[in-house]
C-alpha cells in the first residue's frame, strides 16, 4: 500500500463522515466502510496504471501555498474588474506567450498550470516542449508578472522532498 | 428563461449548439423544481437530464454527424400540428384546479395518507423515498425494468466492441496527451465514487437514492473514459463484468419481493423482513435502492460504452 | 439578503444565456454554459438558505460535478467532430 | 455580534454578486474568445468564494458549513481544469486569438493578428 493510497483512505473516511453526518448509526457506518473499501479498490486499480509519486508531501504543503494564491487571486480579480468597467482607462492587451516552467513532476506542473488558470487574467493554454507553458494573458502587465516567476518558484518549492 | 431557451433550441441548426442549450434547459428546469420544493425531482433532473442525457446525445451525434438534415417539407405542417396540440393541452388544463390550491384532488386522495402515515409506517425522514420504494414499489420496479430494457435494446442494436482494436500509439501531433486533466481526474474520481455511494445509502435521509447514485457513479467512469480513453476504462470496469451486474440489480429488486412473499407478506411488502415492521421497511427499501443503483449505474456505463465504441468503429476518435 | 443574492445570480445567469445564444464560436457557447452551471450551483446554495432548508447542498454538489463532466464531454466531442473543420460554429 | 455577522455576510454576498456581474458583463464586452475566458474565471473564483463565504457566516459551525466548503473546494478544483480544457481545445482547433499591443501610446489599432506559434 503506497503512501498515496493510505492518504486517500484517510481522506475518504473523513469525506464520508462529513458528508453523512450520521456518526452513531451502525448500519450507515457499516455501509460507509463497505463504500470506502470499494472506492479504495477501484482507486488502487487506477493507481496501478498511472502511478503518481510524491503527492502526499505536496498535499501537506498545499494550505500555505493556497493562502498565498488566494491573495494573488484577489489582486488579479481587481485588475480584471477594472478592465471590465473602465475599458478606456485600463485597456486590455491580450497576449499569447510561452512561460518557463521549472517543475519536475506531473503533479507540480498541473498545480502550476491550474494556479495560472485560477488567477483571473491569465490562462494556461498548453504544455510546450522543453518545459514551457503557453499562456494567454488579458493584459501585458499580467504576463510580465507571471514571467517574473514568483508563482513558478513557489510551486517548485512545494515539490521538494 | 426556459421559454427563451426552448425557442433558441428550435431556431438553431447546429445540432451541437442545441445539445448544449438542452443542458441549460435541464439545469433551469431543475432550478424550478427546487423552487417548487421538489428536491428529489430536481436531483434526478440534475443528474439525468443535465448530465447523462447530454452525454448520450453527444454520443449519438458522434455516430450520426452533427448537422440537422434539411427538412424535406416546409415547416408549416408540423407547426400547425404543434399549435393544435398545444391548444388542446391548454384547453385541457382549464378544467384543472388552480395550481397549488389546497383542495386539489391530488392533495385529497393519496397525498395526505403518504404525508401523515409514512413516518409511523416506514420511519424514514425522506418521504419521497418511502413513497417510491414502498407505497409505489411496483411502479418503481417497472421503471427499473424499463431502464434494463433500454440497455437490452441498445446492446442488441449497437453492441459493444470490446478492446480488440490494436493499441493506438499517440504521437504528440495526433492527439496531445492531456496531462492537467488526467492528474486532476485521477485525484478526483475516488471522491466521486464515494459521493455516489453516499447518495445511494442516504436516500432514506435526504434527497437522493438509487437512480441518482447510479448516475453519479456512472459519471465517474465516464470522466475516466473521457480523460484516459476507452481501453483503460475497459480494464478498470469491463463490459463483461457490467452486463451480469445490470441483471443482478433487477434481480435484487425482484428478489426482495420474492423474499417478502416467502416470508408470508405481499409482494414487495417489506414489513415482514424484520420483527419490527418499521425496520423491515427500512431494510427492504435499502435493498431495492441498492438494486436500482446497481442497475442504473451499470446500464448507464454500458450504454455509454456502446455509443463510444460505436463512434470509434466509425473511425472517429473519441 | 439571500433574496438579493439570488436575484443577482439570476441576472448573471441571464447574461450568460445571452452569450450562449450569441455564440459566435462553439467555445463561446461552452464557456457560457460552464458559467451558467457554476452560477446554478451558487444559486442553489443561496436558495437553500432563502427557504431555510440548507440540505439542498447535496444537489449543488451534484450540479458542480455534472457540470464539470458535461463540459469535458462536450469538449472531447468538439475535438472529435470538428477534427477537420475550423472550429467555428456552422 | 449577530449584527456584525449579518453586516459581514451582506458585504460578502453583495461583493460576490458584484464580481459575478462584472464577469458576466466582461464576457459580453471583451472582443474575442480568449479574453472572455478571463472574465468568466472572475465569476468562477472570487464570486464563488465571497458568496459561499457569506453563506458560511450565516450557517455557523455546522455540517452545512462543511458542505459549503466542499462545494467551494469542488468549484475551485474543477473550474481551472474546465477553463484550461476549453482554451486548450480552442487553441488546438486553431481559434485565432485577437492580440493587441500594450497601449503605451494609446494607439487604437485593433488588428486581429492571428499569430499562432
Amino acid at each position: 500500500m503506497s503512501s498515496y493510497l493510505r492518504f486517500l483512505v484517510a481522506g475518504l473516511i473523513g469525506f464520508w463522515l462529513l458528508l453523512s453526518g450520521y456518526w452513531d448509526n451502525p448500519l450507515l457506518l457499516t455501509l460507509g466502510a463497505f463504500s470506502i473499501a470499494l472506492t479504495a479498490y477501484l482507486a488502487s486499480r487506477i493507481e496501478r496504471h498511472y502511478p503518481l509519486k510524491s503527492v502526499t508531501r505536496m498535499l501537506f504543503r498545499l494550505p500555505a501555498y493556497g493562502s498565498w494564491l488566494l491573495i494573488e487571486v484577489i489582486k488579479t480579480t481587481l485588475d480584471v474588474t477594472k478592465c471590465v468597467w473602465m475599458p478606456s482607462r485600463y485597456p486590455i492587451s491580450p497576449t499569447l506567450d510561452v512561460v518557463p516552467m521549472t517543475q519536475k513532476t506531473r503533479v507540480g506542473k498541473t498545480i502550476y498550470a491550474n494556479s495560472i488558470t485560477l488567477t483571473p487574467g491569465t490562462v494556461s493554454v498548453r504544455f510546450e516542449a522543453g518545459g514551457h507553458l503557453l499562456v494567454h494573458a488579458l493584459t501585458a502587465d499580467s504576463m510580465d508578472d507571471l514571467k517574473a516567476g514568483v508563482m513558478d518558484s513557489r510551486v517548485t518549492a512545494m515539490e521538494k522532498q | 428563461m426556459l421559454a427563451a431557451t426552448a425557442l433558441a433550441v428550435v431556431r438553431l441548426h447546429s445540432l451541437f449548439a442545441i445539445v448544449m442549450l438542452f443542458g441549460i434547459y435541464s439545469l433551469l428546469s431543475a432550478c424550478i423544481f427546487v423552487v417548487l420544493d421538489a428536491v428529489d425531482v430536481a436531483f434526478t433532473e440534475a443528474a439525468v437530464g443535465a448530465g447523462i442525457s447530454t452525454m448520450l446525445i453527444l454520443g449519438t451525434l458522434v455516430i450520426t454527424g452533427h448537422h440537422e438534415k434539411n427538412p424535406k417539407h416546409g415547416p408549416w405542417l408540423p407547426l400547425i400540428v404543434v399549435i393544435v396540440t398545444g391548444a388542446v393541452l391548454i384547453w385541457g388544463t382549464l378544467d384543472m384546479p388552480i395550481f397549488g390550491a389546497a383542495d386539489n384532488p391530488v392533495h385529497q386522495h393519496v397525498a395526505p395518507r403518504y404525508i401523515e402515515q409514512s413516518p409511523q409506517e416506514i420511519g424514514l425522514p425522506n418521504m419521497v423515498t418511502s413513497v417510491l420504494g414502498s407505497y409505489r414499489g411496483y411502479d418503481t420496479m417497472g421503471e427499473v425494468i424499463v431502464v434494463f430494457a433500454a440497455l437490452v435494446g441498445v446492446l442488441s442494436l449497437i453492441g459493444i466492441t470490446e478492446g480488440k482494436s490494436p493499441k493506438r500509439q499517440y504521437t504528440s501531433d495526433d492527439k496531445p496527451p492531456r496531462p492537467v486533466l488526467q492528474v486532476m481526474a485521477k485525484l478526483l474520481i475516488p471522491y466521486i465514487f464515494l459521493f455516489g455511494l453516499y447518495v445511494q445509502f442516504h436516500g432514506d435521509f435526504g434527497p437522493g437514492g438509487g437512480f441518482q447514485a447510479g448516475v453519479i457513479f456512472a459519471s465517474a467512469i465516464i470522466l475516466y473514459t473521457l480523460t484516459f480513453g476507452l481501453d483503460d476504462a475497459y480494464e478498470l470496469v469491463s463490459p463483461s463484468v457490467l452486463r451480469p451486474l445490470a441483471a443482478i440489480g433487477v434481480l435484487i429488486y425482484g428478489g426482495t419481493g420474492v423474499v417478502t412473499l416467502l416470508l408470508g407478506g405481499n409482494f414487495l411488502n417489506y414489513s415482514v423482513l424484520a420483527d419490527d415492521p418499521v425496520h423491515g421497511q427500512h431494510y427492504g427499501i435499502l435493498a431495492i435502492e441498492f438494486g436500482i443503483g446497481l442497475t442504473v449505474a451499470t446500464v448507464m456505463m454500458l450504454i455509454f460504452y456502446a455509443f463510444i465504441s460505436r463512434g470509434e468503429k466509425r473511425g472517429n476518435e473519441v | 439578503m439571500f433574496a438579493a443574492t439570488c436575484l443577482a445570480l439570476l441576472a448573471i445567469m441571464a447574461i450568460a444565456l445571452v452569450r450562449a445564444f450569441m455564440g459566435p464560436s462553439v467555445y463561446d457557447r461552452i464557456l457560457a454554459v460552464n458559467m451558467f452551471g457554476t452560477k446554478t450551483v451558487l444559486f442553489l446554495a443561496a436558495f437553500g438558505f432563502l427557504t431555510g432548508r440548507p440540505d439542498f447542498l447535496d444537489i449543488a454538489l451534484v450540479y458542480a460535478l455534472i457540470n464539470f463532466i458535461g463540459i469535458i464531454a462536450v469538449l472531447r466531442f468538439v475535438e472529435t467532430v470538428t477534427h477537420t473543420g475550423t472550429g467555428a460554429d456552422d | 455580534m449577530e449584527l456584525i455577522l449579518d453586516v459581514l455576510s451582506w458585504i460578502l454576498l453583495m461583493g460576490g454578486a458584484f464580481f459575478g456581474i462584472t464577469g458576466a458583463i466582461g464576457t459580453l464586452r471583451f472582443p474575442d474568445f480568449y479574453s472572455r475566458v478571463h472574465a468568466g474565471s472572475v465569476t468562477d473564483t472570487l464570486c464563488a468564494l465571497m458568496i459561499i463565504g457569506g453563506l458560511i457566516l450565516q450557517a455557523g459551525f455546522t455540517l452545512v458549513t462543511v458542505k459549503l466548503i466542499m462545494v467551494l473546494a469542488f468549484l475551485w478544483y474543477t473550474s481551472p481544469a474546465a477553463s484550461h480544457a476549453l482554451v486548450r481545445a480552442a487553441h488546438h482547433m486553431g481559434v485565432p486569438p485577437v492580440l493587441l499591443p500594450k497601449p503605451d501610446a494609446r494607439s487604437k489599432t485593433r488588428e486581429g493578428s492571428s499569430s499562432k506559434p
